[in-house]
């Protein structure tokens, strides 16, 4: 009995590949484990070799671990691809019409399976997937019953026929050569409580996060790997009286998502980094005006067109300190799938409340990757719609009212057209309290303070989630999906070092890490890009560059758990052993 | 009764004596007073240029954006708040070189917007540059040999594209101009008034005097027929551009996203959930 | 007699106060004194206040004093808004039609002169400036024949009846009034050279050296203040066979750009920050594609259309740090007018050299201001194509040639669209040596580390220029324009300090600074932002935090020579008397 | 004599089996060696799509650049060097989404190169989403709903911006297709080719099938006059748009940059000025 177990399904773009690991995926969080899944991408839309990584365990993961225990093989591709990753101990499924006889390995036992031939002889070759589900599933031990409902619920809108001719595929793998398979059945351990949890990814749980938030309108164009945002809210926000719009390139997108933001609607629009470039003269707009702007970026690789179905985390610079000129802007980096549910209805908040952009800031590995979730809690949803005014607070001024009022906190009263004797005038231009164009020096400075000091209260907050393993003396830190790995990392070395997430880059929680820099000898930053670009940010405002470290990778593939550990060693010995 | 004082500030514009754009301003502030647009539910946005400036003397919402993209400004606000009056007004640099892309989607959008061109067929703000909508042979500071580049035609594109109402009007027939605003204003797809603004500090070809010697008045054409596309199209290609009137106007399309699809103004939507809804959504996931 | 004045020409936008000041740096200059120029733009097209201040000296500065020796007023808001910087024995000279009686200073002697009546007199009104020009010389005792060459030279175009009435109103002006002129005139000492100097604004230098540097091809956009960039370079490139063109946007400018440079021709791009947040994603393509690619960008008040007549430096972050993903850039920052020559031809030389994007950052005051030069010598102007291969150097390769082939300082063989047997592929995706796409990752390190290393030999260089005056405690360090302010107020105060500025930002001279940081007690940098950009560029890279201090200033108006005394005053009682 | 073969390099196209993009691939080889292009003198430039993969497969100078920028880059190739033989290519978001104005401003600058529209009137590579060419009512991710918005007409566009060589062709129409792009280079200025090539996977309306029923080929019609701008215009809006064959070709613009103002190509001029060039800019500064 096994308490967590990776499994990778592979083959031929278009075969259904993607919907073997999401299916598993929803029949084992329907019993109460938890399950990450990876998939690879082929820089081709059908035809060439994908795959797709899950890890099942009773505790929640987010990472893959480097070694695979199962392999379910659709095409002689992703044997040999992936065949270095094999446990010793690991098994190979394969649809027995592939010939692997040459290729096949000694160290791990290869089981072929009727997959083709079953699906051909109950309903077609398109079903292979059912069908290779099943034998998964059976040499899970798990029961019969739960694949099939996942099944229904899949096809039912398929019609009688397809379901029927997809639950006699389950019939025939779950009564095929109960000798075999019983013999190599990989026992996993029930879980504590048998909840039935659903499955996400992070631009999933984003666009769940907006709906919470009260966010009515999308503008976006399509990007990968931040599409399935506007996909998600496209589909589902007309049912609820909103409205998303394909528009014609990313500086329409996020124009319109401001115009619709000033006029007073949640709103959002989602991007990567070719998109986000060519938003930041409008993100600066937003910055200028004081309208509140919720901007997702998730990451991919860069610069240019780069890879766009690889992962990378080097947008921080351009989002940090990008955009002509200065203005405020908050950067939210959730760590989690529950983290982007959570960051994305606080950005909405946040944005109102400090009237300036907020960007969601992912990357590809977080947005695309399916996990299996807690269930979020309807009370953790509060809305804070910031210094709104009513229309019964306003009486007809003489001279107007002033969208820039400079108050004590630099945030002024927030009047959205439509409201009686509130109309007045917002510019991208500098301007006075009235919001009218002007010079004037005084003024300048005045207004660059209110804009620049807003976010000030921040810099005070805890940001930094951290998990105490009580060793205080290395602290490994990092943002968005390399969480996971770190986390899994840590718990393989035996807990040797403290690690934890920043929730919120920009403005940098610096209270804090001035506290961490106090309390630990080495911090060492964890990220995807090239440049440090997180740990480059720290040392500029904490400085201490002597406590500063980084481990980076910049291939365009996540970190493994076994580079996180080798990292973390290396850093050990080099600081205590003088090496 | 609403009269064109109810929609002035008292902010004297920064426009040389005699700028086009003065009269631009004052019939939009006649037709909103004709038609009783209350002020709150008026709203300007605009682009960069010295056209720009107008939302900053109107009394109402005003929206002062980026060189260009006035008009996904003022399709976002729409789209949120379909009860208010949005009128997208910028020059002929920011609709037709940097927003051309943009003014052709909004045209096809047909969202309940008016979209009105200062046409001054020069880059006032940046002190005399070449527009593309300046003509051949234009000597600009950026031209100085002449422009070498046939001129846009605005009209003509914007029914090529399916503009469903299309005008155009000239800053020294102030009243055909009030008009053709009222209906822009009235049709309730998008509506495009490409007004001849003249500068008179960059441009000395396209002057008063010359649109009064070059324009043709559609209002003295009796049997000018503004239904037909095809009458429509001909009028442009005839005069070479060069008229004044409502050169089209037809139904706009159903399609359209405020006219069909929303129920309520996004604005007044309620903001949260309630708990069955969102159990409904995290049910899905499963 | 004195060694240098300073002098305003004031009155409505339109009434020709540029041309006045233009015209007497003209003739100043012509006589061996070095001037230096500051306007003021009002944000009226016409009408609406207009000034210019000029200085001149013996020596050359760049910088205006902060007093006023001498006014010439043709309207009285001039007089009204200047009055408080006029010195105890300053001088107005007024047009006698302005009743300024009530508002006459007692301090100053104040002069009414029949501007408007000669120029009505002797040809029209508008003629106010030749009149203008004509009394401002007199007082400083300069020769009318001088004056007149400068007229004939201008005016040479207008025919002969206008140049005659000119010339009329200088002899008017000339033989006014002699006993009360005479008692008040300004001498200035005779310089040592009286060499014809030429007069510029940073653009023309700019362009200039585009020209000397081989550039034949611009596109652009018209945004202040670049536009003069485009202007001349429109204006005579298609005699040398070259080309112009004002296209639609940045967009299309930046990437018009990369197209002809890459077609081997030497192209250049100009712009300001909304143009530089548009262009960031072609700026990032040329990085990736390896590109040489030159673009300058002079800075306005930002964020979004901010101030677009005023000063600022606040687009370094986003150059530094902009654009999505990690490439390859280059910024050079003159500090003067023949720096700008001097920088723009070493841009295009850099960019091909590096095969990367080279920025030219100026700011609205080094890009508007004219200033008094030394004349460039011819034999300064070296260039150098980098790595282009001849078509003689190729066969025909089975495999194809590699435009990306892998070398030990990272820069491949250059080949020329047209060169026979070198035809290939370039790409924004990340690509092999050949430029073809692959999403490998080992080579996907191998090319990041190929471009982010390629500049490292630039680490090494010297590229901040330092004054010393041998007090090595405190270093004073700016970049544009400020630092001729920096330069009057270390004069000023007599020397206390070193003082420089960095001519090279990106890659930043880690070598030169870590020297500096070790010599110096203190580095002040000096710069006109809110977030202190350089200092916070040089902080993270180099440490030291508690060695970094800042003088900045973000109000649109450059630094007045006095505010930079009294940071340096502030700086050294902090350091040395424990304040 | 030259064969397809030399303008194919060894790569395999990652198009999906059927995808219309590879006949517009081989024609495009055809053409060149029918024309007999030195490969060294052919450029082709691309954005980013499927489509934009196109210049990775071609034996001949190649820049895929990003998404919707690829006419301004083959601008800048060939005023800087006229000798080239430049076709630019992209899909119909490329061109006609976040490219449409880059499109227009490049066909009335009439610049001597090719532009190839590889219009499947969907978004393939981001796996499905609609694009401004799409149909009304289509359905894609991110129109679960159909698209409401009508589609952009490229060639009624095109005509009405003043295109000096119209065409359009499609994938399984391959000697015609052939035929027009050895017309389009020959052209002297810009010339347009709006190629329907089916997406396989994600457009399953406009099929193969659907356009063999829907085309009309003008090459069938013996009385139709290609030179005449009126019969061209109202061919289209007959065809609604679903033509095939040369649809407009007249001589092109006197004033385009490449055909009169350049004496030599740029690449070619001397890069240093002498000393007497140098001294007199110098003096003019005075
Ligand atoms: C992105 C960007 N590029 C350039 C500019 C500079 N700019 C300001 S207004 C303008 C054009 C003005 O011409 P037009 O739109 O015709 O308006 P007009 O001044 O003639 O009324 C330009 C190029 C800018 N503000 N932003
Ligand atoms: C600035 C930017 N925005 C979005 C994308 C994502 N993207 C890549 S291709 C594409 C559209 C592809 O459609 P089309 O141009 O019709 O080409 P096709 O794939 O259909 O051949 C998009 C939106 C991108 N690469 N760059
Ligand atoms: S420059 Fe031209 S457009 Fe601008 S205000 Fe003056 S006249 Fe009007
Ligand atoms: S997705 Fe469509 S356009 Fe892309 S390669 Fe496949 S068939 Fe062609
Ligand atoms: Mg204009
Ligand atoms: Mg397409």
């Amino acid at each position: 009995m096994i308490d967590e177990l990776t499994i990778l399904v592979g083959g031929i773009q278009g075969e259904g590949i993607i919907s073997i690991g999401i299916n598993l995926m929803k029949v084992l969080s329907s019993l109460g484990y938890y399950t990450y899944g990876q998939r690879t991408f082929s820089s081709r839309i059908k035809g060439g070799n994908t795959t797709m990584i899950i890890h099942v365990s009773l505790e929640k993961t987010m990472a893959i671990p480097d070694t695979i225990d199962m392999m379910l093989v659709l095409d002689e591709e992703t044997l040999k691809d992936n065949y270095h990753r094999l446990d010793n101990n690991g098994l190979i499924l394969y649809d027995n019409i592939l010939s692997l006889k040459s290729t096949l390995p000694e160290k791990a036992t290869a089981i072929p399976l009727p997959v083709s031939k079953i699906s051909k002889e109950e309903g077609s070759a398109l079903m292979k997937s059912t069908c290779s589900l099943g034998f998964i599933c059976r040499m899970l031990d798990i029961n019969q019953k739960h694949v099939s409902s996942i099944l229904i619920k899949r096809f039912h809108k398929k019609g009688k026929k397809i379901i029927n001719q997809n639950l006699q595929i389950l019939e025939r793998v779950f009564t095929y050569d109960k000798e075999t398979i019983d013999q190599y059945i990989k026992h996993l351990n029930i879980p504590m409580k048998e909840l039935n949890r659903p499955l996400m990814i992070g631009n999933d749980s984003i666009a769940f996060g907006a709906l919470m938030a009260g966010c009515r309108f999308v503008s976006s164009y399509p990007i990968t790997p931040a599409s399935e945002i506007m996909e998600y809210l496209g589909k589902c926000l007309p049912s609820y009286g909103g409205l998303m719009l394909q528009v014609e390139d990313e500086i329409a997108a996020v124009n319109m998502t401001i115009g619709a933001s000033f006029a007073g609607v949640r709103s959002i629009t989602a991007t990567s980094g070719p998109g986000l470039s060519l938003m930041l003269e409008g993100i600066g707009l937003a910055g200028m005006t004081e309208t509140p702007l919720v901007v997702v970026n998730s990451q991919r690789v860069g610069p240019s067109t780069g890879l766009p179905t690889k992962h990378e985390q080097s947008d921080l610079f351009t989002l940090y300190y990008g955009g002509h000129g200065e203005f405020p802007l908050i950067i939210l980096s959730p760590s989690t799938i529950e983290d982007c549910f959570h960051s994305t209805i606080r950005a909405f908040n946040l944005a109102e409340k400090f009237q300036c952009p907020v960007i969601l800031l992912l990357d590809l590995t977080l947005s695309l990757s399916p996990q299996t979730i807690d269930e979020f809690s309807y009370e953790d949803i509060v809305l804070n719609r910031g210094k709104l005014v009513e229309e019964s607070d306003l009486r007809q001024e003489a001279e107007g009212v002033k969208p820039y009022l400079l108050t004590e906190d630099g945030i002024s009263p927030r009047i959205l057209p439509g409201v009686l004797n509130g109309h007045h005038h917002i510019t991208g231009l500098e301007h006075n309290e009235f919001g009218l164009p002007t010079d004037n020096p005084l003024n300048r400075r005045l207004m660059m303070e209110k804009r620049m000091q807003k976010l000030q209260p921040l810099l005070e907050e805890d940001e930094i989630v951290i998990r105490m393993n009580n060793k205080k003396n290395i602290l490994f830190l990092t943002f968005g999906s390399p969480y996971g790995i770190l986390e899994r990392a840590v718990a393989v070395t035996g807990s040797t070092v403290d690690y934890g997430y920043i929730k919120m880059i920009k403005p940098l929680p610096k209270k804090q890490l001035i506290q961490i820099i106090k309390d630990y000898d080495l911090l060492v930053i964890v990220e995807n890009n090239y440049s440090q670009q997180l740990a480059t940010i720290i040392k500029a405002e904490i400085g201490n560059h002597n406590k500063i470290k980084s481990i980076s990778k910049y291939d365009g593939t996540p970190f493994t758990v076994s580079e996180i550990i080798d990292g973390i060693e290396v850093l050990i010995n080099e600081k205590y052993e003088g090496l | 009764m609403k009269s064109m004082k109810d929609y002035s500030n008292s902010i004297n514009p920064n426009w040389c004596p005699g700028c086009g754009h003065f009269s631009v301003l004052r019939a939009i502030q006649i037709a909103s007073a004709k038609l009783t647009i209350p002020n709150e539910e008026l709203t300007i946005v605009t682009g960069i240029g010295c056209s720009g400036r107008l939302s900053g003397y109107i009394n109402a919402y005003g929206f002062h954006g980026i060189h260009g993209r006035s008009l996904p400004i003022a399709q976002g606000i729409k789209l949120a708040n379909k009860k208010l009056t949005v009128i997208a007004a910028g020059g002929d640099g920011d609709g037709f070189a940097i927003g051309l892309s943009h003014t052709l989607h909004a045209i096809r959008r047909d969202i309940n917007i008016t979209y009105i061109v200062l046409n001054n067929q020069v880059y006032g703000l940046t002190k005399g540059h070449t527009s593309p909508l300046s003509g051949r042979g234009f000597i600009t500071k950026s031209t100085p040999y002449g422009s070498t580049e046939p001129p846009i035609q605005p009209g003509i594109l914007a029914l090529a594209n399916g503009a469903t109402f299309l005008a155009q009007g000239f800053s020294a027939f102030q009243d055909q101009l009030v008009d053709i605003i009222v209906k822009a204003i009235k049709h309730t797809g998008f509506s495009m008034v490409n007004v001849f603004s003249p500068c008179v500090t960059y441009n000395k070809v396209n002057t008063y005097q010359w649109f009064r010697d070059s324009l043709t008045n559609l209002d003295d054409i009796t049997d000018y027929k503004n239904d037909d596309y095809q009458s429509s199209l001909n009028k442009l290609v005839e005069t070479n551009g060069l008229c004044t009137g409502i050169i089209y106007n037809k139904a706009p399309d159903i399609g359209s996203y405020t006219n069909s699809n929303l129920q309520k103004p996004l604005v007044e939507l309620d903001l949260k959930f309630n708990k069955e809804e969102f159990s409904n959504i995290m049910e899905s996931f499963k």
